[in-house]
């Protein structure tokens, strides 16, 4: 498993998409994911600008000014892909479409909150379709280091930051575990290789169930 | 979802169970998936059905032969009068009919696929079919609240299909299918031609695969 | 001028359409004026179930399954045509982006009122696209007789029968006359070719302002 | 409307008045009606602009050049921290900015262009954004109202246009171009290629001729 906290996590989360999941990948860690699938896993990438069935990011000769994901960067449509306009795009998004949605998350609460698009007492000038994808997917993957760079835990008993939604989140994929909002309450279902309960423990704020799966 | 190739009309309208509300695409018998309603008229036994469809289909054609079978409860529709059997069934007391404007019934239906909760338009206002609907002035124009529409099974059709579930419609049998096609918890696409992946132009494909859960071939009618 | 009735109706309501307009035809004497409109006249016509760009009648070896008009006969498409769903019909017929609807109706009132879908104890179980044309269109010509089978005037002081949509009617032309409303009020503004004023008046219970134009 | 033929981007922006509010196509930069914007900013004298459009464009790139004129009042947007000089601007009091979920900025511009009057979605209820919005329990879960957005011109690209203003939009160029060209009084179309009548196939019009009143060729970028 990579040294890098960034790609265990990225590779983690890549293990919870199923073959045949339609999945939206936010900026970041997210955006690691395709390149850590195998060929066969079968998933179908969406993109909120426009476009299912995003394919790897392009060579040189491959590169069309016309073509490029939320986070603005050049990729490429496998065959069998399909464009669409935003508010189509945001149709399925909204209307329960997507089966998963992964993205980064500054916080996320006990109850499953998330706040992840804006810092408190900084401007809130960007939102983008973070408030859409947690509320419209139809399971959230949180992909986030499982403290901030100051060492504050980001997985707490409340968020302290402005909200994206309310008990929203499935999953928490972090460097150390794997969390899961089961009938509302957080469970701990794994530690990541190496990682021991006591780790987790200091890096979280948020009360948890430990429900460590085999 | 994808559909992931074809499979008998027979299999796919085994999903529908009694009690369902399934869209059925198709202005009249235009755009309407023949197969599927043939299915579902000789091969399934779901009955008490919520039918949201333009029309309930004409004397003994689409979804008129479900109507004789007596097997719809209830039509929400903006025009039942295509078919005057369906007309003697409400006036019977055997159908329930649910009238819309063709545009509020259309935007009722997206509605659903997309995930809005209500919405309003001036449209209806201040006449019969707006009764006992929730109004409001917005910019001094009278509004009515409609609420969207959903279902568990839509049947839709296609004049092209690829094998992963992407769907390309036909001149105006377009109408009411890729609306539906959103709007269901699961979309049964007929198609009159399945290619392979890659045999729909990216830009041309007007239902996207995830929309699409099961695929079925034509059967020439 | 024709002695048929619907057609003098549908002529004279053919000159109210100007160059370059979208207009939605409904079914009945609305759908006469396509054949009576010059090549030049270079109007384009709607259809709601789904194309801009509605042709003449097909000749047998150009009929078409798929190819139908909102009254469920057989058209053709101009080039330069487009086809669409019925949610984006619609939305160009709330949305104003339709410039004219002719349509029948069995009543209007001397306020505009129309009521066009439903005959009183008869069941209310067919609307169609009426209640969408007559709030949506930005002028909303109605084309009918001046009076019932029954002799009956449809041009009322107030509508009796289901109404489709109130103050939403711009012209009236029957087969004796044009009325139009002009600041919320009837304005009786072109007799006929060999029509009187008294037969007008015979023909009409709405009370009416006279304005005749040269 | 109908375009007739193609005018000059001059001519088009014209049209725009000081006060106006102007949709611009685009995200970022792709899909973005550049020639038109440069016209915009090189030939209109046109001040106090309300722009409607997912970024205020890149420093001193699209939309960001006008920025720099000092020629936007307000801003309605989902991103606008893609430019560092509109976040700027308004922590300096000289931009206004309105800022919405992505999906609810796209579904207001379509709701404007489809005589909507109001619309419900569960999207950011209970958050920042949703301040000072009426909201609605459906179904037990929040709704915020959300109301259309509407605007004097709109100025669009697309790949590909006919002489009439039929419009297709290639790969992710399309994003919000086809809403906005139906949710203004004016629209303004560049196109890359402009083609005779008939050169689209009438499947494949994605913005029907009826929502283009102006129609202007792209300048090589």
């Amino acid at each position: 498993m990579s040294s890098d906290p960034r790609q265990r996590i990225a590779a983690r989360a890549a293990q919870e998409l199923r073959p045949g999941e339609i999945v939206n990948l936010g900026i970041g860690i997210p955006n690691l994911i395709p390149g850590l699938l195998a060929p066969a896993a079968g998933v179908f990438i969406h993109t909120e600008n426009g476009l299912l069935g995003v394919g790897p990011r392009p060579r040189d000769e491959e590169l069309d000014p016309d073509l490029i994901d939320a986070a603005k960067r050049p990729v490429t449509a496998l065959l069998g892909a399909s464009y669409f306009d935003s508010a189509d795009s945001f149709a399925m998004i909204r209307g329960g479409h997507i089966d998963v949605a992964v993205l980064g998350a500054l916080q996320v609460s006990a109850l499953g909150d998330i706040a992840n698009w804006a810092v408190p007492g900084k401007d809130v000038l960007g939102v983008g379709g973070a408030m859409d994808l947690v509320v419209g997917a139809r399971r959230v993957i949180v992909t986030m280091t499982a403290t901030a760079s100051n060492g504050e835990p980001k997985v707490v008993p409340e968020c302290t930051y402005p909200l994206t939604a309310r008990a929203a989140v499935d999953v928490i994929v972090t460097e150390l575990s794997v969390f899961r909002l089961r009938g509302g309450a957080l469970c701990l279902t794994e530690l990541l290789d190496g990682v021991t309960l006591d780790q987790v423990r200091q890096a979280t704020s948020a009360p948890f169930r430990v429900e460590l799966e085999a | 979802m994808t559909a992931g190739g074809a499979v008998s009309a027979a299999e796919a309208v085994a999903l529908i169970r009694t009690g369902d509300t399934v869209m059925v695409g198709g202005f009249g018998l235009v755009g309407a998936p023949l197969t599927l309603i043939d299915a579902l008229v000789e091969e399934s036994d779901a009955t008490d059905l919520t039918i949201v469809s333009n029309n309930i289909g004409e004397p003994g054609k689409g979804l008129g032969k479900l109507l004789r079978q007596g097997r719809i409860r209830c039509g929400i529709a903006s025009f039942f009068t295509s078919n005057p059997e369906a007309v003697a069934a409400v006036n019977a007391g055997q159908l329930e009919a649910k009238l819309l404007p063709q545009g509020t019934f259309a935007e009722a239906i997206r509605a659903g696929g997309a995930g809005i909760g209500g919405f309003y338009v001036p449209v209806g206002a201040g006449t019969l079919l707006a009764e006992g609907k929730e109004t409001r002035l917005i910019d001094d124009v009278p509004h009515v609240l409609e609420w969207p529409l959903r279902a568990d099974v839509a049947l839709v059709y296609a004049a092209r299909a690829d094998e992963l579930g992407n769907l390309w419609y036909r001149r105006t049998a377009r109408n009411f299918n890729p609306l539906m096609a959103t709007a269901a918890a699961i979309t049964i696409a007929e198609a009159g031609e399945i290619l392979p992946v890659g045999g729909l132009e990216a830009e041309s494909v007007m239902t996207p695969h995830l929309y699409v859960d099961r695929l079925v071939a034509r059967r020439e009618q």
